[in-house]
Formats: structure tokens, sequence, C-alpha cells
């Protein structure tokens, strides 16, 4: 498996090229320009002059190039720089957004931490939540559990989050007063109070969150343990004297994890990539905002810088993924 | 004494697969109910509009904004169109986008699935496709694809189809990817089982092996990937036209009726539980015949 | 007394991402940086102009415009110093014209500099402006939240090419406004403080500020006027009953400006049709097969019932109008005659024209059916105008297909996708537009002949809809030759009169304004909509 | 033997009658049935296949409840340890999750599917007895590691970490029984616990069990289809017909004093060892009742059908974190030998020592390393894969593991039908005759067709397999424990089934087993492996009447006979170490040298490990 690893990680990075490739052409592609957002009132000679100051003028395989040097060779350098307090990146540009003229890595960086708080917190919750009720829906089929269950994730599925979110606002914010309708970006957890306002500030988003993954994992949890309670081998755990709760959650859950660790890492980017919707209601402001609002204005070193962090995150992941499909199952072989 | 042993065992005549599949599933009582409410909606949606005398698109801006009632029994909404009217309309759309989507996205991402789980070869290249699609900005993509498609598909297919075609194409190659890698791994976990050994040693093809042993085996996350799909392409197709991407503008459908709703969730509840309502319906039944379905084929579950 | 009521919370639905408006047109990096930055002379609520960094506004009564109106002399006030303690000077004032200037920098504000051939400074706090020919309107330069001064010590380093590197300086400006940055974070939150050297010691009130960006209108409306957690809300571009049921909620007041903000309908006089040719779809090489037709444009807008639209998508925020220049006063058109819905007129005109109604109840004439694609971009209350209007137009016969458009493709420039709005492959489309300050000549020049987006200008052109009448070109000519006020005034309503009453190829529909909310207990809020909506700021205070 | 009479019976089953809900009404698994096994004692269900062995056992065992069946009537009384009797039958799952496992074990008939595919060996042992025994992880494994050797699994330590699909059939079958054994329960359910072992391991469980029930006083209900074990471990014999006894008494009273008709029926189709002694030839067994021609021998030709050079099949060991290799399984090592048509050669030999690999390397389940594989004058090693397939047309497999090799999501009837649907020989209804036709010819009632594997007994699901097998009239079938799962009634008409067609049809046979009677009765010529190579090969008769190699006398020496008067005592067997196949990275086993010792009979010289 060793060299499975490091096979596949040789391979990712022809494979990221080539992803970053396409992402660049696609936003080549795609109509739009970064001048959308300047008013009307700004007269078209102006606004052709601001385009070539931000070099779209350039052929396209020169501003290829660009971004992957600026990428690959300067901002790694600003990163040991920021780490050892080197100068090595002094005086090379690095990847500059179009909107706010100002490196993009800054911008993610700023956007981390809520992006985590908010997105990464109700992603892990959603899997709490969503492993036990999958488990114990598939043990008990049919149910009151499991039709609830059913019932609730499926619901929670269907409805989208900007319908629930806003909902969410207008019983808890609006009519009750209990938790504030927009999220504070600059509030810092220093005490216990102000870790109570930034539980109270995230409580709406990440349940908003957490309902719609759990409701996904759930489902996939439910139908792998429902393919597995039925083997053989189940009867020979039972058969040891083994508690239901160890065959349940030892024997059979093993078995059935690949289907929902499939799932779960493949979420995990997307964690990364933010919950655009939500973080639009909530005005949260992760990254996921960051994207939309890049994508919007037509930022394409964002959104291409933004974009290829994703697809790093996703070929990671899907690489956990593969190594974890041969831990769990040992007949899985891959070389 | 030979008697004994060579008569035969008491014996019933033979049943139909397709029999038993269906006795099971007429037992399963969510599944027919699932069953049941599907088809009510989706009639409801394609007969109802012929019934009902209004028009989806038609303004009476006197009877705005008016409460349900008989002549409206769901209401008019801030044009003093009939709700009604356009739920079933919207339905119209949402189902169909839904459905061929969710078919569209199934096929893509179980064959993909399927051949990169079972043939080692094509294992990396499809996967590093799957990566590929999965690290794709959806919205550029779909601002691509309108480009590049609508005026061909708008010219050969006339400009509703033309719409529905792009749509279905855009939601269906955006969101095949989770169940591609989904199936691919119960695939590589299957591979391994000994039957498919044995069918390998009785000369079964490779497409009759995918076809008969291992596709029925990984049955059950493809059914719950068609569940989720069909919501998911629902809101995408709300999402898609409210970006501009989508159907006209005055051509309802679920999504777009409960985004439009949203900001009069205070004065209109009744506005956005319609269509949150018929989404939400729809995706139980799915999932409810899913879950029939799912244990009938299952011949494990079948007969208890 | 300066910082006495605390803190304040701004919430603007799109949020800043950069605080340097000469490197971003946008109005949400305009009115944020308004607060930081300030220009020598800014419009007031009403229009007119106010001394601001200068001593008073240059005329030509008080000789700071030159009687052939080349140049304009700007006096700076004494003792200003920046937010770090530095004086202001003249230096200041010509850096920023260079600034701005420079070839290779980008300026998004390079039109108001335009015709600008020098910048002398002639002592501290004297700059005088000098155009290559004369400038009936020379308030171009550094007038109104478009061109602030800026520090010329914190930009030195900053020009042209070097411009977008300066992220610091660009999130960060020093300048002479009423707050300063403590923490800019693009595209989220700004949190300001007040400045200590601001020229008035009382203010402003507040110590310190909030500006939080990004969501939508609905929540920024309802954080002011329902939850009460923000002091103002920018913009509220919602249905009038949503405002309503939100000012229910009693935290909070609506407030409303009206500028010079048209919503309307632009009239492609060229066939759009796909069977043409790239290149020539929508080029005065081929008319529009029907759109021509005056009486066809003539019954359009006929039909419309303006105060309906109104009343469904603007409420207080907007008023039916049939002009392009809807104010100042002095440039408004007394036209009123398309304020009243026709249908019978429209039909009328129509069957006189000769368009005769189909077995559909479409109208045709010589095989041409009166068959329309109508494209706006994406937005709840322009898709209810469609609805509407579609409706209105069937009953006059004419067939409409609709279609709308994401507002990032549609009025991106980019030459190639073929849903920009300067590339109009559509019959009509409708989009709002205004004027910078409150001199409409650019913007009448724009519908100007060579003004028409074509090919050979990459579509870039703002003569959407390729009207060209060699009368109008003329009389456009003429207003930038006057001076006289009453005169350009004039002018500017026949040129008005000509593109909507006359021609009908602009057919205006909404005198949209701004409708923006505050909470009960700020004070000091004076709306603007002919500069920066936070032009006041340093005198907004706590209502006790 | 320990019999008390005075004592209670340790399990007493009465009028024990279990449903199994279909559609079509309950179908009844076991009718009625009634007897007590006491301490100490070993109790043989015997009885044909389906008869209800098994789920009478499971019923036991409370466990039949989750596959689907009830319990409809009857009693399931069991003496505790503690003393006290309960009715199993009435416990509360809670209850008998003390019991499973601690007071009773079980043994699993199909130890493929009854091992946890994710789960090592170690890990899946260890857990009853941390659970039962309270010992801690070292503790545990300490035991398990001991019970690995108890039942004599080579390599122990390794096994341990090893996974099950890693094993050899009965290697898989001794980990279940490790398991079972693991808590010293007092009461032990064999369910066809040897049905894979070679005869000198099955002589060592049997022995292990014996002593077990001697020393400790378990009682043992021990469920076989081999009289010849049935004559050796048996106390009392209780005979199953179609879900009810039909006959019961000692041991000696079954074999020598039938009553039954069924009974009488089954021990005429024993076959047993030396029954063939001075024939050369195989031929069919007469059974009883059965009328027509008397049977002849099969002569076989002289052609080479498949000629075997030099295989060599290895398996990767991985260990560590990252699972590298860090040794091979020297599973064939080696292996030459010639299969003339219309003949059948038999591998007999140690569990574990190769025989379904090699089978398996025939057909390229499993790629060999090197060697060459000639069929027909077909070059099998050159084939790509589309000419393999057409060339398995010839060439079929039936599985060690039936329930395994038999897909759970597909009726029998298409699994049947697929060989014919492959290859296009059949279609329509030919196609339905065809399958009816072979369902018939392994004695399968025509309405299982419809039914799925788990609805099935071990016996049923073998005769699926088989009849799989049979299905594309092949040159050459390799039969890996083909009927080690049936009753010998069934056996024996199955074996005679496969020479009819052998002389009909001029079929070859690669037949791999351990019942050396079986082997004796089928055989033209006998191939003896240990350790991956076949160390004496030459015609039956040689090989049988005149052993030559070590292996080979020590394993004629241990196998049973059917007579219990004939009991082999423990002290004749010698324990000897088994050796490891596993051998590090890099390592060059030397070639095999032969000594011809009569015409064709060949003998190893070189070291075979042994
Ligand atoms: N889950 C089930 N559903 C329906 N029928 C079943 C089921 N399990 C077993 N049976 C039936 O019950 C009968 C008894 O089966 P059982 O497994 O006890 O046989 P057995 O005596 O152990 O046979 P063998 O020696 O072949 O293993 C068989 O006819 C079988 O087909
Ligand atoms: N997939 C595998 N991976 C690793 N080792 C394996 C694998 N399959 C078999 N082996 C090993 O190869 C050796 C031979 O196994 P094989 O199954 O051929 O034995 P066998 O002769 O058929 O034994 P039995 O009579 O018990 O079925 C054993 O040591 C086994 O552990
Ligand atoms: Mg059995
Ligand atoms: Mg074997």
């Amino acid at each position: 498996m060793l060299t499975f690893t490091i096979r596949r990680l040789v391979l990712a990075v022809p494979t990221l090229l080539f992803i970053s490739l396409v992402i660049f052409m696609l936003l080549q592609l795609a109509p739009g320009d970064p001048m959308a957002q300047v008013p009307l009132t700004v007269p078209p000679e102006v606004k052709e002059k601001m385009r070539e100051a931000l070099g779209l003028g350039a052929p396209v395989h020169v501003q290829f190039f660009k971004w992957i040097v600026q990428f690959f060779w300067v901002e790694p350098q600003v990163l040991i720089d920021h780490l050892f307090g080197t100068t090595f990146s002094e005086g090379q540009l690095r990847v500059l957004s179009w909107q706010t003229r100002s490196p993009v890595m800054d911008i993610v960086v700023q956007r981390l931490p809520q992006t985590l708080w908010v997105v990464g917190m109700s992603y892990v919750l959603g899997v709490l939540i969503a492993l036990p009720i999958g488990i114990y829906s598939a043990y008990r089929q049919y149910s009151a559990f499991d039709q609830i269950g059913t019932f609730v994730s499926m619901v929670g599925f269907s409805v989208p989050t900007f319908f629930t979110g806003v909902l969410l606002i207008v019983i808890f914010s609006v009519n009750l007063g209990w938790f504030p309708s927009i999220y504070d970006t600059t509030h810092k957890v220093t005490d216990w109070d102000s870790l109570m306002f930034q539980l109270r500030q995230m409580i709406m988003p990440v349940m908003v969150l957490a309902l719609y993954n759990a409701a996904q994992i759930s489902r996939f949890m439910r139908a792998s343990m429902l393919d597995n309670l039925n083997q053989d081998y189940v009867r020979t755990a039972r058969a040891k004297g083994l508690g239901e709760k160890t065959v349940v959650l030892v024997h059979v859950l093993r078995n059935s994890m690949i289907p929902v660790v499939t799932v779960i890492a493949l979420g995990v980017p997307q964690v990364f990539g933010g919950a655009i919707i939500t973080e639009q209601v909530f005005k949260v402001n992760g990254l996921g905002q960051l994207l939309i609002t890049a994508i919007e204005a037509n930022d394409l070193p964002m959104v291409q810088t933004l974009t290829f962090i994703f697809a790093l995150l996703i070929v990671i992941f899907n690489l956990i993924a593969d190594i974890l499909y041969g831990i769990l199952d040992p007949r899985i072989r891959y070389d | 004494m030979t008697e004994l042993i060579n008569q035969p065992v008491p014996s019933a005549p033979p049943r139909s697969q397709w029999r038993d599949i269906w006795d099971q599933f007429k037992t399963h009582r969510g599944a027919l109910i699932g069953g049941i409410v599907f088809v009510v909606i989706v009639l409801a949606v394609f007969i109802g509009p012929w019934l009902w005398p209004y028009d989806p698109t038609f303004i009476d801006i006197r009877s705005r904004n008016q409460n349900p009632s008989w002549a409206h029994p769901l209401g008019t909404d801030q044009l003093g169109r009939d709700m009604l009217a356009r739920m079933m309309a919207g339905g119209q759309t949402s189902v169909s986008v839904g459905i061929t989507a969710m078919l569209l996205a199934l096929f893509l991402g179980s064959l993909i699935g399927v051949l990169a789980g079972y043939f080692k070869r094509l294992d990396n290249m499809l996967m590093r496709t799957t990566d590929l699609f999965l690290a794709l900005p959806l919205l550029p993509l779909l601002l691509v694809m309108v480009l590049l498609f609508r005026e061909p598909l708008n010219a050969a297919f006339g400009p509703e189809t033309g719409i529905f075609i792009l749509i279905v194409t855009a939601i269906g190659i955006t969101s095949w990817m989770p169940t591609a890698r989904i199936v691919r791994g119960d695939v590589l976990a299957l591979k391994e089982r000994e039957f498919v050994l044995a069918a390998r040693s009785i000369g079964t093809t490779n497409f009759r092996m995918i076809t008969r042993h291992v596709l029925p085996n990984v049955m059950s996350p493809i059914m719950v990937s068609a569940t989720l799909g069909i919501a998911n392409a629902i809101i995408t197709e709300s999402a898609l036209s409210f970006l501009g991407l989508g159907f006209p503008p005055d051509f309802p459908t679920w999504g777009r009726l409960l985004f439009d709703a949203v900001d009069y969730m205070q004065q209109y509840p009744e506005r956005v539980l319609w269509p949150g309502l018929a989404i939400s319906l729809t995706v139980l039944s799915v999932n409810y015949l899913g879950d029939g379905l799912r244990d009938a084929l299952d011949p494990r579950i079948r007969g208890r | 007394e300066r910082g006495a009521d605390g803190h304040v919370n701004i919430i603007y639905w799109q949020a800043p991402s950069i605080l340097n408006p000469y490197l971003s047109g946008g109005t949400k990096d305009l009115e944020s940086s308004s607060m930081i930055i300030e220009p020598l002379g800014r419009y007031t609520e009403t229009g007119a102009m106010v001394p601001f960094l200068a001593q008073e506004i240059p005329t030509l009564e008080n000789g700071g415009v030159s009687a052939d109106l080349t140049s304009i002399t700007w006096k700076l006030k004494p003792g200003l110093l920046w937010s770090d303690g530095t004086p202001v000077t003249a230096n200041d004032v010509k850096f920023s014209a260079d600034y701005c200037m420079h070839p290779e920098g980008g300026c998004a504000q390079a039109a108001k500099f335009d015709g600008v051939s020098a910048i002398d400074v002639i002592d501290d706090l004297t700059v005088k402006v000098t155009f290559s020919e004369s400038k009936p309107n020379p308030y171009g330069p550094f007038m109104g939240a478009q061109s602030p001064i800026i520090q010329a010590a914190q930009f030195a380093d900053c020009l042209g090419a070097k411009a977008p590197e300066c992220t610091e300086a660009n999130f960060n400006p020093i300048g002479t406004g009423p707050f300063r940055v403590t923490e800019f974070r693009p595209n989220d939150v700004i949190s300001l403080e007040a400045n200590p050297n601001y020229r008035d010691p009382a203010k402003p009130a507040f110590a310190t500020m909030t500006f939080k960006g990004g969501g939508d209108a609905t929540a920024a409306g309802r954080a002011v006027l329902e939850t009460g957690e923000f002091d103002y809300a920018w913009n509220l571009q919602l249905a009038p009953e949503v405002i309503q049921q939100m000012a229910k909620g009693g935290k909070g007041t609506t407030i409303a400006a009206f500028g010079s903000l048209v919503e309307r309908i632009m009239v492609n006089m060229t066939d759009p049709s796909a069977s043409l040719p790239e290149g020539e779809r929508s080029t005065a090489k081929h008319p529009h097969p029907f759109l021509t037709d005056p009486a066809v444009r003539k019954a359009l807008s006929m039909a419309i019932d303006r105060e309906l639209l109104v009343e469904i998508g603007y409420g207080q925020a907007g008023r039916p109008t049939c002009n392009l220049v809807p104010a100042p006063a002095l440039y408004a058109s007394d036209n009123t005659d398309c304020l009243v819905q026709d249908l019978a007129g429209a039909n009328a005109l129509l069957d006189e024209a000769g368009w005769v109604r189909g077995a559909d109840g479409i109208r045709a004439k010589d095989g041409v059916r009166l068959s329309l694609l109508y494209q706006t971009s994406t937005n709840a209350v322009r898709q209810d105008f469609q609805a509407l209007i579609k409706q209105w137009w069937e009953e006059i016969g004419v067939e409409t297909e609709l279609r709308n458009l994401s507002a990032s493709v549609f009025f991106g420039g980019d030459p190639g996708s073929p849903d920009t709005f300067q590339k109009f492959y559509a019959d009509v489309e409708m989009y709002a537009n205004n004027f910078d300050g409150t001199d409409p000549e650019a913007y009448l020049a724009a519908q100007t002949c060579d003004k028409a987006p074509r090919p050979e200008t990459q579509w870039q052109g703002e003569n959407i809809t390729r009207f060209c009448d060699p009368a109008y070109d003329a009389l456009v000519a003429e207003l930038s030759r006057t001076g006289e006020l009453e005169k350009r005034g004039e002018i500017a309503r026949k040129l008005n009169d000509m593109v909507t009453k006359d021609a009908n190829v602009i057919i205006p529909l909404v005198d949209r304004g701004r409708v923006s909310a505050h909470s009960n207990t700020l004070g000091g809020v004076v709306l603007n909509v002919w500069d920066s909506e936070l032009w006041n700021v340093a005198d907004w205070h706590r209502i006790k | 033997m320990l019999d008390q009479p005075t004592e209670r019976p340790i399990a007493q089953i009465e009028n024990l009658r279990v449903e199994f809900q279909t559609k079509d009404g309950p179908v009844v698994g076991v009718e009625d049935v009634s007897f007590s096994i006491n301490p100490g004692e070993t109790v043989c269900v015997v009885g044909e296949s389906g008869s209800g062995k098994s789920v009478s056992s499971l019923s036991l065992m409370r466990l039949v409840e989750f596959g689907g069946g009830t319990i409809a009537g009857g009693r399931l009384l069991f003496e505790r340890k503690t003393g006290g009797q309960v009715d199993l039958g009435k416990t509360d799952q809670e209850l008998m999750r003390t019991i499973r496992g601690n007071e009773i074990g079980m043994i699993f008939q199909e130890p493929m599917t009854a091992l946890n595919p994710v789960f090592t060996v170690g890990r899946q042992l260890t857990e009853g007895l941390r659970l039962h025994k309270g010992m801690t992880k070292k503790e545990a494994e300490d035991r398990a590691l001991d019970l690995l050797k108890q039942v004599r699994i080579p390599e122990p330590e390794r096994r341990l970490q090893q996974y099950p699909h890693e094993l050899s059939g009965g290697m898989r079958q001794r980990v279940v029984i490790a398991m079972a054994l693991a808590c010293e329960p007092r009461l032990l359910i064999a369910d066809e616990p040897t049905t894979a072992l070679d005869v000198t391991i099955q002589a060592e469980i049997l022995a292990l069990i014996d002593r077990l029930k001697r020393e400790t006083g378990t009682a043992v209900m021990f469920i076989t289809h081999d009289m010849a074990v049935v004559a050796q471990m048996a106390d009392r014999v209780v005979v199953m017909f179609r879900g009810n006894k039909v006959e019961e008494g000692t041991v000696e009273d079954i074999f020598e004093n039938p009553q039954h008709d069924y009974t009488k029926a089954l021990l005429s189709a024993v076959p047993r060892l030396g029954e063939m002694t001075g024939k050369a030839l195989p031929e069919p067994m007469r059974l009883l009742g059965a009328e027509g021609p008397a049977a002849l021998p099969i002569p076989g030709t002289e052609t080479p059908l498949l000629t075997v050079k030099h295989l060599v099949t290895r398996f990767a060991v991985r260990g560590g974190l990252l699972r590298r290799t860090v040794a091979n399984v020297h599973a064939v090592e080696d292996v030459s030998f010639t299969l003339n048509k219309g003949r059948t050669l038999s591998l007999v030999g140690e569990s574990g020592c190769g025989k379904s690999t090699a089978g398996r390397s025939i057909l390229r389940l499993v790629e060999p390393m090197s060697g060459s594989i000639i069929l027909d004058g077909t070059d099998i090693m050159a084939l790509d894969q589309s000419a393999l397939r057409r060339a398995r047309q010839d060439m079929q497999m039936v599985f060690q593991d039936p329930f395994a090799s038999l897909n759970p999501q597909m009726q029998l009837s298409d699994q049947v039908a697929e060989p014919l649907r492959n290859f296009g020989t059949h279609s329509g209804s030919a196609l339905t005759d065809k399958v009816a036709d072979l369902f018939d010819r392994v004695h399968l009632p025509r309405n299982f067709m419809r039914r799925f594997p788990h609805e099935l007994s071990g016996g049923q699901r073998q005769r699926v397999a088989i009849a799989r097998a049979l299905a594309l009239n092949p040159k050459l079938i390799i039969a890996d424990e083909a009927v080690s799962a049936l009753d010998v009634s069934v056996q024996a008409q199955v074996l005679n089934l496969m020479m009819e067609l052998q002389a009909d049809l001029g079929l070859s046979f690669l037949f791999i087993s351990h019942d050396m009677a079986v082997v004796e009765r089928v055989s033209h010529d006998v191939g003896v492996m240990y350790l991956g190579r076949i160390v004496e090969m030459g015609p039956r008769q040689a090989v049988f009447e005149d052993p030559q190699h070590p292996y080979t006398r020590a394993l004629m020496k241990a196998v049973p006979v059917a007579d219990p008067r004939q009991r082999k005592s423990e002290k004749d067997l010698n324990f000897r170490p088994i050796p490891s196949p596993i051998h590090p990275r890099g390592y060059q086993p030397a070639p095999s040298e032969y000594k011809e010792v009569s015409k064709g009979h060949f003998v190893l010289t070189t070291d075979s490990g042994y």
C-alpha cells in the first residue's frame, strides 16, 4: 500500500496540473468579465484601461504560466518567510485578486477561522449525528425511530438551506430574539462570555448545515448497514455470545463503512469550499462566500486559486478514502 | 425403500421472480404509500392543468396576494397569478427535471463507478476524471455550457426542450461524482468475493459480470443516491433558474416558487409552504419507493 | 463630543473589496471609502455642491473657474491634517490626479479627469486644474465620492502598474475623513474608529464603527428594522410589501431619495436574429425587421402601466417616468404623456400601421410577426416587470419571450459572451442606468451614432439601442459647447425627448429612488443620491 | 465414556418445530425432533442433506430467528452451569448472550462466510474470550495462540494476523473450531466440522474433541455426513430425514442393526476404504435398490488432456501498517502432472497444502507465477482474456465453499443457467429444460429453482454448484471438495453421476478431496500433495496399495473406518509439527525431483518438508 500511496501521490502532480489547466480554460471560456461590477456610468474606454491594468490583455498561456509560477513558486516562499522570518519572496509578485488587489492567500487565511468554526463544526456535528441515526435505523428497520429518522432526514435534505436558514432567523432572531441573525466574523473568543456569544451566533448556521449533512450521511449509513446485517458472519458473532452492541457496532459497522467513508471523505473538501448558501444567509462570509463573490465579480485569480485549493483537497481526501478502503477491507488490493 | 428415497420432495410450482418482487413490494406499506403519493403527484401536475381553468402565467393584478379561497385554493402570488396553477406547472418542470437529471447522474455515476471499480486499468483514469469534475467550479461550468450549447439546442429542439435538455445535462454531469465514488468503493470490495471468481470460471463476460453480479449487489447505495439525487436536482434547478441559467423567468418551478416566497415568509407563510411541501413530499415518496424496491430486490429480506 | 456615542453598526449587502475608489468603481467601495478619504467638494442631498476639503466651491462668479472655462482653481482649507497627523497640502491633490491619470494604473475614475491637461500646485493650499479645451462642467476632478484626495506619501510607490501591489495602502488609506480603518477584511467587514485628527474636534460622535458587508437586501433590512442588530442598512431593493412588513418590527425607519436612476426598456434598432452571421447580428448593417417601425415602438410604450409597475416593484422607492433624465429639475423634461396606460390606443396605432392580428392573436405584416425576445438581468423585481409587461404586450398582439441573465454576465462586457447587454442579442432589454453627479451631458452624448457597440469596438459602447439620428448628434455637439445653464437645460431636455417621446427607442419605466433604513436611535442621517450615502457620517449620532 | 444415567441431560430437545416464513405460508425446516444430549456424550446427527440438522442446532442457539425462522413449537431444555434448567426456546436474548459462546459453542458449516472478512483471525478468536472470561488482551492472545496450536494450524503466530480470505478452506474451518472451543463450552455443537480437513488433521481434531469430552465432560452434538467419523466419534446417533427424527440409538445399534429404511439406505451408500483393492479402474457404486446393468469399470484413454508443468503459485504476505509484502506463501511449488482424457486424477493432501490453489491456477483464476498449462493442445498460460474465457468453456470448477461461490442476489436457476447463457449454447425453452434437467441430475427438487442461496442447506448449495459446473459439458472439471457437504446417499448418486458422465462423454476430473474412500472409488490416478508439492503420484492402485512416501503412509493410516468397533485410538496418531509454506522474499526453493518406483508411480526424492 505504501507503493500505492506513493504512486498516487506522484500521479497527483500531473493530475492537479491538468485540473488547474482545465479550470483555467474553463474560467477563460466562461462569459463575464471583471468589469461587471463597475457601474455603467464608467465609460467603456476607462473599463478597457482597467482591464489592461489587470493583465487581461496578455495571451492566455502567459496568464496561465504566470499563475502557475505565482502559486507554486512564490506562494510557498511566502509561507516559508512567514514561518521562519526569511525573505525569499521579497519583491516577487504573488497571486493577486483582481477585486481587492491583494494577495489571494491572505484573504483565504483570513476566511479560514469562520469557515472552520461554522462549516467544519457543522460537518463534524452532522457526521456525529448521522452515524448513530443511520446505524440504529438500520438495526431497527421500520421501527418508529427509523420512520421518524427517515422522515426528518429526507425533509431535511429536500428543503433547501435558503429556506430553513431564513425560517430559523425569522423564528429565533426576529420573533424570539435569542440569536443574532448576522454573524460577526471579527468576534474573538477570549473568555466565557465571548465563548457564549460565539456559540449563540454559530448555533443557527451550524444546525442548518448539520441537518443537511446528517440527512445525507445517515441514509447511506442505513442502507449499507442493512446490506450487512443479514450476513453469516453476524450469526457467528452472535454465536460467540457477543452483545448486540458489539455485533452491530464492531462487526457490521466495519463492513458497512466503505460507502460511508466515501461520502464523508467527499464531503470534507466541501467544508473548506464552504456552504455557499448558508454562509450567505447568515452572513458568515467564509470561503464559500469568498468564492461566490469572486465568481460574480469574475475575479479569475481568486476563483482559480480557490478552486485549485479545493481540487487539492479533493485529491487528498479521495486518496485518504482509498487508503481507508484498504484498511477497512483487507480484501481490497491496490497493486 | 427406493420409493422412499427417490420420491420427489413435495414441491410447489415455481413462481416468477417479478411476481415475488411485486408481492414483496405490495406488503411494504411505506413503499405502497410512497408509490401512491408519487403517482398522485405526477398525475396532479401533468393532468391537473387540463382540469384547472387558470393559466399559471396569467396575471390578474386585482387579485394579488390573496389568501386561499375557493377560487384560488392555494391563494395567489404578488402579481395575482393563481398559485395552484403555478404549483402544477412548476411541478411538471421540477418533477421531470428532478427525475431525468437524477437518472442521468445515476447512470453516469454507476457506469463510471462500476467501470473504475471493476477494471483496474480504467480505475486511475476514471477516478482522476471524477476528481476533475469534483474540482470544477459549478457556476462557471454552467455558464460555459449555457454559452456553448444554448443556441444550438434552441435551434435543434426549440427553446423549451432545448433548455430542458441543457438543464438536465448540466445537473446530470455535475452531480454524478459522489455516486461514482461510492459505487466504485463497493465494487472494489465486491470484486474480491468468491462468487465473482466463480462467475469468471464459468466464462461470464465482463459485461454480464457487471450487470448480473456486480450491479445487483451495489443496488442499495445506488438507491440512496437516487432519492437524494432527486432532491438535489430539484433544488439545483431552482438555483440555476435563479441565476438566469435556467428556464425563462415566467416559467414556474417548485424551487423558484420556494425561493421567491422566502421573502414573503412572514406575510404569506402558505406561499413557502406549498412548494416546500411539494418538494419534500416528492422526495419522501421516492425515498419510500426506493426503500421498498430495495427490500423487494434483496432476497434475504424478501419472504419475511 | 467626539466618540461619546460609542459604537455604530452599518450593513451593506454588497461587501467592499477595496478602499481605494481609484481602483474600483463599485458603489460599495466608493461609499465605504468615503468615510475615510474625502474629495475637495461634495454634492448635497439636493445636488448642490458644498466644499469639504476646499474652502469654497470655485465658480465663474467667485473667479475659481476661468472665464474661458478651461481651468479651475481649488483652495484647500488651512490646517487640515491626515489621520496620521501630517498636514494635507496641494501636493496631495496633485498626486491624486497623477495617480489616477497614470496610463498604466487602470484608474476606474479616469473619466473624471477627462480633458485635464495639467495640474499645477500654485502654493501649499492652491491647485489649478487646466483643461485642454473649454469645459462647461469643470467639476470632474476632486468632486464627489469618485475622486477623493489620497495621501501622496502613502501612495508614492504605488503609481501605475504598481498600484495593485500596495495592498496595505489600498486597504487602509490614510485620509481626512471622520473615521480611519483599524481592520479591513476584504469582502467582509471593516472595523473603524474615529479619526483623531478630524478637522471638526466634536465629530464624529461615534468612537468606533463596524461596517459589515455581504448577504442580501432582505437580511440587511431585517437586521435594522426587525432585530435592531444594525443601525443602518443601505439600498433596500425589496418589494414594497416586504419593506412594509419589516417596518412593523418598529426598530427602525426607512428613508428614500431620488436621483437620476431610471429603469428603462431599450429597443434594439438592429436585427439580432440568430440566423445572421456572427459579427453582423445586432449591427447597423441589418435594421430590425419591425422595431424600426416607430408605431410599434410607440405602441409598446403605450401598453405599459407604469403606475402599476411602481406599486408592485418599488413602492415609495419609485415613481413612474417618461424621461431618460428625470432630475435635476433643470434637465428634467416635463413629458408625462406615457404615464397613463392606453391599450386601446396602442392597438389602434398598430392597426393603423398595418399590423394585423393572425389566428393566434399575434400581429404580423408582410410575413413579419411581432414576436419579441425580452431580456434583463436576474432580479426578482425585474422578473415581475417582465411578466407584467409580457402580458400587456400580448394584449396588443405582440408575442413576448422572456429571458433573464446573470447580472455578472449581462453587465460584464466580455466580448466573447452573447449575453451581454452591449451585444444585445435580443429585441428589447431592460436595465437601469444613471449619470454621475448632476450633469447629464456625457449621459446624453452616449446615444450618438458612433457610440453604438459593434464588433469593431469589441462590442464596447453606450448607445445600446443603436439609435442613429444626425440631428441628435448635432444637438449633442451643441450641448458640449454651451456653458450657460439655462441653455444647457433646454438642449438636454430636447435630447431627452428625442430618444424617448419622439423615437421611443428608450422606453423609460420607473424613476428609481434609493431606500435605506436606519435604526430609530441613529440620528443625523441624510440620504443623498448624488454622492455617497455616507457623505455626512461625521454628523451621525445616537439619539438617546 | 462418563455415561452417568443419574445425571440430567445437558440439553433436551422436545418436539422441536421450526418454520420459515415465506409468502406461501410457513415452510417447515424441522417438523418434529426430540432427542437429548448427556454430559460427556457425543450425539451424532446424521441424515439427508436438508433434513433440518443445521436448523435444529441453530435453534438450540436461538440463532434461527436472525435467519428468518421461528421456533413454532417444542421445548429446548438446557442445564445451566450454575444449575437449573432453562427452556432456551423462551429465554430472552439477553440471557442467551451469556449462554452462547460461553456454555454452548458452535462450529458453523460454511467457514468462509462464517468469518468476518474484515477482521483478523486473532481478533475474532479473542473476542469471545475477553467477553466471557474477562481476559486481558494479552491473555486472550496467548489463549488464541494455544487454540490455534491445538487445532493444528501451521504457523499460528502468523495466522493470528491474517484475514480469513488468506487462509485455505481447512484452515478457516479450524479457526471456526478454535473459536467454538475457546471458552470451553459445556455443549459443543459441531456442524460438519471436518468436511474441509484432510484425514490426518481430521483425526487430530476428532481426537481433540474427544479429549475435551473426556476431560471436561463437554457434551457434543456432532452433525456430519461422514459415517466413518460417526463410527469414530459417536456414543449415540440420531438419524434425521425430511425434518423428522426417524431413528435413534447407540452407535453400535445403528451400524449393526439399522431399523429404518432410510438408515439402511444411508449405510449401504457409505464408501469404504479398501473396497476397490485389487481393481485398477474406478467403477460406480452399487446403490441399494438401484437396478440396471452391472457397473462397469471406466477405462479412460491414454491421450493427455491436461498437462501441467512446473506450476508455481505464490501469494504475498503483507505486514505492518503500510501492508507491505514481507514474505510469500509458496502455495503451489513446482507441480507437474498429466491428466488423460476420460480419466480422473485425485489430489489429496494436507489441508492448506495448495490443492485449491493448484486447481484455481489451472483455470487461471489466480495467476500462477510460472509454469505451463496445456489443455487439449491450448497453452492456457499464453491466452489473453477473451481467449481464456473461451477456453474456460472446456474446464469448469466446483468451488470448495459453495455458499461463498454463489451470488446471494441471484436465483438458483439463473445461476445454473448462467454458463449456458454465457456461451449461448441454449436459449429459450431449451435453456429452461436443460436447467431443469441439471437440477434433476443433482437431485435437487425443481421448486428450488426460484430460491436464493441462503434458503438452502449446505448440501443443497453444493449441488447447485455441481449443476452449474456440469452445465457446459466441459472436458475437464476441477471438483474442489465437490461432494464433501453431501450426505452419503446423495454423494453416492452424485459420484455415480460423475462416473456415468465420464464413461459416456469422456470427461476428465481433477478431483480434490479429503475423503480417501471416495478418492479410492473414483480415481484412476492419485497425486499426494504436501506443502505445495506433489510428493507421490501414480495410478490409484499403486499409490493406495503400495504407498512409498512417508506422508502418504501417514495419510493412509489416518483414514477412519466406518465401523464403531474399529476405532482408532489417539495413540496411533503421531503429531508432528507442521512446517510452514511461508518463506521470506527472495527465497528460492529447490526444484522437485522424482523417482519412478514402478510404471507411472513417482515419488519425490528431494526434500518435501515432511
Ligand atoms: N432461511 C431459510 N428459508 C427457507 N428455507 C430454509 C431456510 N434455511 C433452511 N431452509 C430449509 O430448511 C431445510 C433444512 O435445512 P438445514 O440447513 O437444517 O439442512 P441440513 O440438514 O443442515 O442439510 P445439509 O446437510 O445439507 O447442511 C432445508 O430444506 C432448507 O431448504
Ligand atoms: N488469497 C490468499 N492470500 C494469501 N495466502 C493465501 C491466499 N489463498 C490461499 N493462501 C494460502 O495458500 C496456501 C494454500 O491454500 P489452498 O487454499 O490452496 O489450500 P488447500 O490445499 O485447498 O487446503 P484445504 O484443503 O484446507 O482447502 C495456504 O497456506 C493459504 O493460507
Ligand atoms: Mg447443514
Ligand atoms: Mg482448498
